[in-house]
């Protein structure tokens, strides 16, 4: 069906609604001289935006004067399902909204209902936590850099470079908790499984060769100048519009914005660690970018820590109950800081063993709203370069 | 060889005639580049290899360029342009330009007395064109460079008025 | 010209004593249109297998630039279990290529659509006849032959401009606009970095320019002209424009794949789509085959005793060393946005081409000098390069340099 | 300088060309079908069924509690429990079916199966003609005997019957005491 809106060119809102909207000044839309716009849908089957999202954008000449995001091609009804299954019965499903990082999506909904039922956990299963969330950001930033140099036109190099390195730590996942992706770990009050010592030897082993890698990669692209050229000063991020629309995660933090749940609400065991946050100054795609290859490096940092004092122990809660929970009446909302932001579970409970409403903050989504502002007076090549920047999972943004 | 020359000749003409017939612009642009090949054939012809691929590079390469990029960018005017309906004082009018041009044209042709060459004109070799143009022709070539870059500043200036009312576009 | 001993060692002469030998059972009238036929079947014959056997070099160097093996599965079609390293892929690929539908769209411009492939070869394979490949190895030996060489490249422009224009896609025109746009404006350099050669050797025929850069019995450096200040600058402005008249990766913004989906090519598919493709391979052979004649000495051995190899071997060395750079600049570099790759062409390959030509003005006067003045001649030779380059490079890149972050308390 | 950062890409890619060649690192890449990777212990893809003795279908462990089917998230088992002529329910699954084809093999059933009759198997390659009757695995199809079961998940196959034994033991030594001292002490219902 065509959308009426997009369809008629007439129906474009003035130039005077746009411009305060944003900081590009908008030529008038039909002044004869210049020529009528090019509307040009990208998507939703499009080499480049990282699955089913579609950009409408209206070009003149290769300049971006308009662009509409459509997405909710893959929206799967995730949270009115939650609500007609039990608390664990939508655990697994965790895994399918951000499909690259499922042990922090497991992690921030095991939080939720812990706050919610106020359940203890082992000393134990925290360092697991955090050990594997760490694991899964340098997995996520792998896939990230990886995809966006897709964008800037590699034939693949820096992709399968990453991945190479993304498949020794998913297979590490595959032997702890049996499946690479969708691993379905984190239980209320605790972890599936004990992790073995050799598991931790291996991790520990990868870990203190992950950084040799990282300095190969940026040896390869850092200082590339066509890097330089195509990623600086392009899609800036105002640190004031990041905040009003909410953005969190790096590309909070490339816009000079210094926040970090990690260290604002200092859950499971983070205070303990030390670790920096490191923070942006122009907002543009190459602080972006930059951001990441940091962010792994403190990774690292904190990995090497959990793994050197992890506790012996129980992984699991004796008193956590698996069949019929039914937590106190009540409401909880969780969060965390996962690799692309901070994605939180927001639950009320009526007592019985399903939540009455299961309500998902996805980071992806919230940082997608902030795309035609940085894509406004840029060119076509440059929205992909920037939406691939912005790091989303349509299985996030849809849910 | 005067087999070839006739067959150029037409393939000059007949392509420069469909061009004119044709209501797709595109298609006649295509066939006026396929005359100017033409046209370099007719050098070839002649020996004056230089002057041919000079006028391959130049007119197929760059004004050709010109003149689809210039008849795909006014592409909209076309559409408000509305042809009058035909009437008796425009065939008139048309009848009469292209009778007065044919006449000077045929006129010329024939009040010059051109003789057959005798033999083939002498293959000139280009370091001889070389010499010549830098020797006693160096001021027609300067004249032509200053006309050429003062063309170039000119279409910076037009480009540049174009730039700085749209958005500063940062390196 | 010297004529060392080994002009007439059997292998140099072999090509040049099959023709004459084939030449020699037709009768005189039809001796010149046979021997123009047979240049064109071996050429065709040779470059076709080149042309295959580059689009297996790629792949395999990608591959293996990648941590992966490439291509390695494809077999005989009889014997089952053989593996063959990949050695059969390209004819594999050529199958492939002929038995895929060939769709055109209803709205395309019928006759456009089909030409356009058929004259992006055809004057790809046009440059091919002046490019001297050996001692006697050259199809036709023109007067202006350098200047032949540009104007049939020029002409793909016309081509490609058929190919998105005759689409009637949205994505294609885009794509053809930035087509013209990048071919248009690296032409210029391009020619601008072959006009100090041209000055030096004093001829536009290429085979007086290999011959110019013949060397001198018993001495140990080639005489090439990459040897030289103005030749090595020449050479990588060349090569620069080269990777953007091949549409070679860091400026394959045609078919740009992440934005305009495949450019000017979205709506070819099968043996059209391999035309093109075969196109630009066989642009990438003229152009590193013009680049080594103009600059590496084409058919020249490096050195006077090492001529017992026979010229045409040195010449393909030459070719496919240039060729596999290419495909090494194709695995590690980004693409350039198509105002950036426009304004590297007018605001810094031109500007350097023609102070280019200004040093090489000066190298051709100061031939003179020997001795001490030797080295100041390459001093000069080499300042009044670098320092524009520095200058002028600075000011391209002012305000891109790699940050470094601060990190929050 | 301007080509600095390129000539330093390129070098890292000739590095690798290069590495590709000598460095097992460098080549990762391993050809599937003639050579596999080695599948970890924890490793988990569908369900199956486990039985003790010879005759696969009278020594399941299943008792048809149907514990599982409740907690699947997507619904996507289906239990029949065996009748007698009289009608009363025997501790048997006369239909037992995975669907596999909606299983996302998250192996939440494992976890609360009180009996350890059902366990996440390791085969992975399971191509089918048909969607709907290939892929709807039935209770035949799905048992496996547990020496299966000890052969792909050694360690955690030996716990599950350490533990099994144990139980038994505990129950045997009940019943002979509750045997010995007939009427003296009423034994406590199995924990469920």
């Amino acid at each position: 069906m065509t959308d009426p809106e997009i369809a008629s060119p007439s129906a474009f809102p003035e130039p005077s609604v746009l411009a305060t909207h944003s900081a590009a000044t908008v030529r008038p839309v039909h002044d004869e001289f210049h020529g009528d716009l090019l509307e040009v849908s990208m998507g939703p089957q499009h080499p480049s935006t990282h699955g089913v999202f579609r950009m409408v954008v209206t070009l003149d000449g290769e300049v971006i004067v308009k662009l509409k995001p459509v997405f909710g091609y893959l929206h799967r009804n995730h949270e009115k399902l939650g609500e007609n299954t039990t608390y664990l019965g939508s655990m697994p499903y965790t895994d399918r909204l951000d499909y690259l990082c499922s042990m922090t999506n497991n992690w921030a909904y095991a939080l939720a209902v812990e706050k919610l039922a106020g359940q203890p956990v082992p000393e134990r299963a925290e360092y697991v936590r955090v050990i594997l969330a760490e694991m899964t950001r340098l997995v996520n930033h792998m896939c990230l850099v990886g995809f966006l140099f897709n964008d800037l036109g590699t034939s693949f190099t820096p992709l399968l470079y990453a991945f190479r390195e993304r498949e020794k730590f998913i297979d590490l996942f595959e032997s702890l908790s049996g499946s690479r992706m969708m691993c379905n770990f984190q239980r209320f009050g605790g972890c599936r499984a004990n992790p073995s010592p050799e598991w931790l030897g291996a991790v520990s082993k990868l870990v203190d060769g992950f950084p040799k890698f990282l300095d190969e990669y940026e040896q390869l692209l850092t200082g590339n100048e066509i890097l330089l050229a195509r990623t600086q000063g392009v899609g800036c991020l105002s640190p004031e519009l990041a905040v009003q629309a909410g953005i969190t995660g790096p590309m909070l933090r490339a816009s000079g914005v210094g926040y970090d749940i990690r260290k604002a609400d200092g859950y499971g065991i983070y205070p303990r660690f030390d670790f920096r946050v490191p923070i942006g100054a122009h907002g543009d795609t190459y602080d972006r970018y930059m951001m990441r290859i940091l962010e792994m490096r403190e990774s690292v940092k904190i990995l090497q820590q959990a793994l050197r004092d992890i506790p012996a122990g129980p992984v699991m809660d004796p008193k956590s109950r698996l069949r019929n929970f039914r937590p106190k009446p009540g409401e909880a909302y969780g969060r965390i800081e996962g690799p692309k932001g901070e994605i939180g579970f927001y639950l009320i409970s009526d007592g019985s063993p399903n939540p009455l409403r299961y309500r998902v903050r996805a980071p992806s989504f919230v940082n997608l709203t902030v795309i035609e502002d940085m894509c406004l007076g840029r060119t076509v090549a440059d929205s992909v370069v920037i939406l691939g920047s912005v790091d989303i999972v349509l299985g996030e943004v849809d849910r | 060889m005067t087999a070839a020359l006739i067959l150029i000749a037409l393939l000059i003409l007949g392509s420069t005639a469909v061009a004119m017939s044709l209501r797709n612009l595109i298609h006649s642009a295509l066939l006026l580049v396929l005359s100017w090949m033409g046209i370099a054939a007719f050098y070839l012809w002649a020996g004056a290899e230089f002057v041919a691929f000079a006028q391959v590079l130049v007119y197929a390469g760059a004004v050709s360029m010109i003149v689809l990029f210039a008849v795909l960018l006014t592409r909209r005017s076309r559409a408000d342009l509305s042809i009058a309906p035909a009437s008796l004082r425009r065939a008139v009018a048309g009848v009469l330009a292209g009778g007065a041009t044919a006449g000077v044209l045929t006129l010329a042709v024939l009040r010059t007395n051109l003789q057959i060459a005798p033999s083939a004109a002498p293959t000139v070799t280009v370091q001889q064109l070389g010499l010549e143009l830098i020797g006693p022709q160096v001021a027609s070539v300067l004249v032509v460079g200053v006309i050429l870059t003062v063309a170039l500043l000119g279409a910076v200036v037009l480009a540049a008025s174009d730039r700085n009312d749209g958005k500063e576009d940062a390196p | 010209m010297n004529a060392p001993a080994n002009t007439n060692s059997l292998l140099e002469r072999a090509p040049v004593m099959i023709r004459d030998w084939i030449i020699g059972f037709f009768p005189e009238s039809l001796r010149w249109p046979v021997g123009a036929l047979l240049a064109i079947a071996a050429m065709l014959a040779v470059f076709g297998l080149v042309f295959a056997f580059l689009t297996l070099a790629e792949r395999k160097l990608l591959g293996r630039a990648q941590n992966r093996p490439g291509p390695n599965r494809s077999g005989l079609p009889f014997f089952r279990g053989t593996k063959l390293f990949g050695l059969t892929q390209p004819f594999a690929d050529a199958v492939k290529m002929l038995t895929k539908e060939d769709i055109v769209p209803r709205a395309a411009d019928h006759l456009l659509h089909f030409l356009a492939p058929v004259l992006v070869v055809a004057f790809a394979l046009m440059t091919f006849a002046v490019i001297p490949y050996g001692r006697q190895l050259v199809a036709v030996d023109i007067d202006a032959g350098v200047l032949y060489f540009f104007a049939a490249g020029a002409a793909t422009e016309l081509a490609i401009f058929m190919a998105g224009w005759a689409s009637h896609n949205k994505y294609s025109l885009i794509g053809a606009m930035r087509a013209l746009a990048q071919l248009i404006s690296y032409e210029l350099p391009l020619l601008l970095s072959v006009v100090p050669v041209v000055m030096l050797a004093g001829t536009l025929s290429p085979t007086k320019i290999v011959e110019a850069q013949a060397n001198v019995p018993g001495g140990l450096i080639p005489h090439w002209h990459v040897f030289t200040p103005w030749g090595a600058v020449g050479f990588a402005i060349f090569m620069v424009a080269a990777l953007a008249e091949a549409n070679r990766s860091p400026f394959d913004l045609p078919e740009g794949e992440s934005e305009l989906v495949a450019g000017h090519l979205t709506e070819y598919s099968g043996f059209k789509y391999a035309l093109f493709f075969m196109a630009e391979y066989f642009g990438m052979i003229g152009l590193t085959g013009m680049g080594a004649t103009l600059f590496l000495g084409g058919w020249q051995a490096p050195c006077a005793f090492l001529e017992f190899i026979p010229s045409y071997l040195w010449f393909g060395v030459k070719m496919l060393s240039l060729i596999l750079f290419m495909m090494w600049i194709r695995a590690t570099l980004l693409r350039l946005r198509i105002d950036q790759l426009t304004r590297l062409a007018w605001k810094f390959l031109v500007p350097l081409a023609l102070i280019n030509l200004g040093t090489a003005a000066f190298w051709s006067r100061t031939d003179s000098w020997s001795g001490p003045l030797q080295f100041v001649r390459w001093a000069i030779a080499l300042a009044l390069i670098v320092v524009p380059f520095v200058v002028i490079g600075r000011r391209l890149t002012a305000g891109l340099a790699p940050r470094t972050y601060r990190y929050a308390t | 300088m301007l080509g600095t950062g390129i000539i330093k890409g390129l070098a890292v890619t000739a590095k690798n060309f290069v590495g590709s060649f000598y460095d097992p690192a460098r080549l990762v890449t391993v050809e599937y079908p003639e050579k596999q990777i080695p599948i970890p212990e924890n490793y988990r893809n569908f369900p199956f069924l486990v039985h003790e003795g010879d005759d696969p279908i009278a020594t399941l462990r299943c008792v048809a509690c149907k514990i599982c089917e409740n907690e699947c998230p997507p619904q996507c088992i289906y239990i029949v429990a065996e009748r007698d002529e009289k009608g009363k329910v025997l501790k048997k699954p006369k239909i037992f079916d995975i669907d596999i084809a909606v299983c996302m093999s998250c192996q939440i059933c494992v976890e609360v199966c009180p009996f350890d009759a059902i366990k996440m198997d390791q085969h992975f390659e399971i191509a089918a003609g048909n969607r709907f009757e290939g892929l709807l695995l039935h209770r035949e199809q799905l048992a496996k005997p547990n020496s299966y079961y000890q052969k792909i998940h050694p360690t955690e196959a030996a716990e599950v019957d350490a533990m099994l034994t144990a139980m038994k033991a505990r129950q045997a030594a009940e019943k002979s005491a509750k045997a010995k001292p007939a009427p003296a002490t009423q034994t406590p219902p199995p924990a469920a």
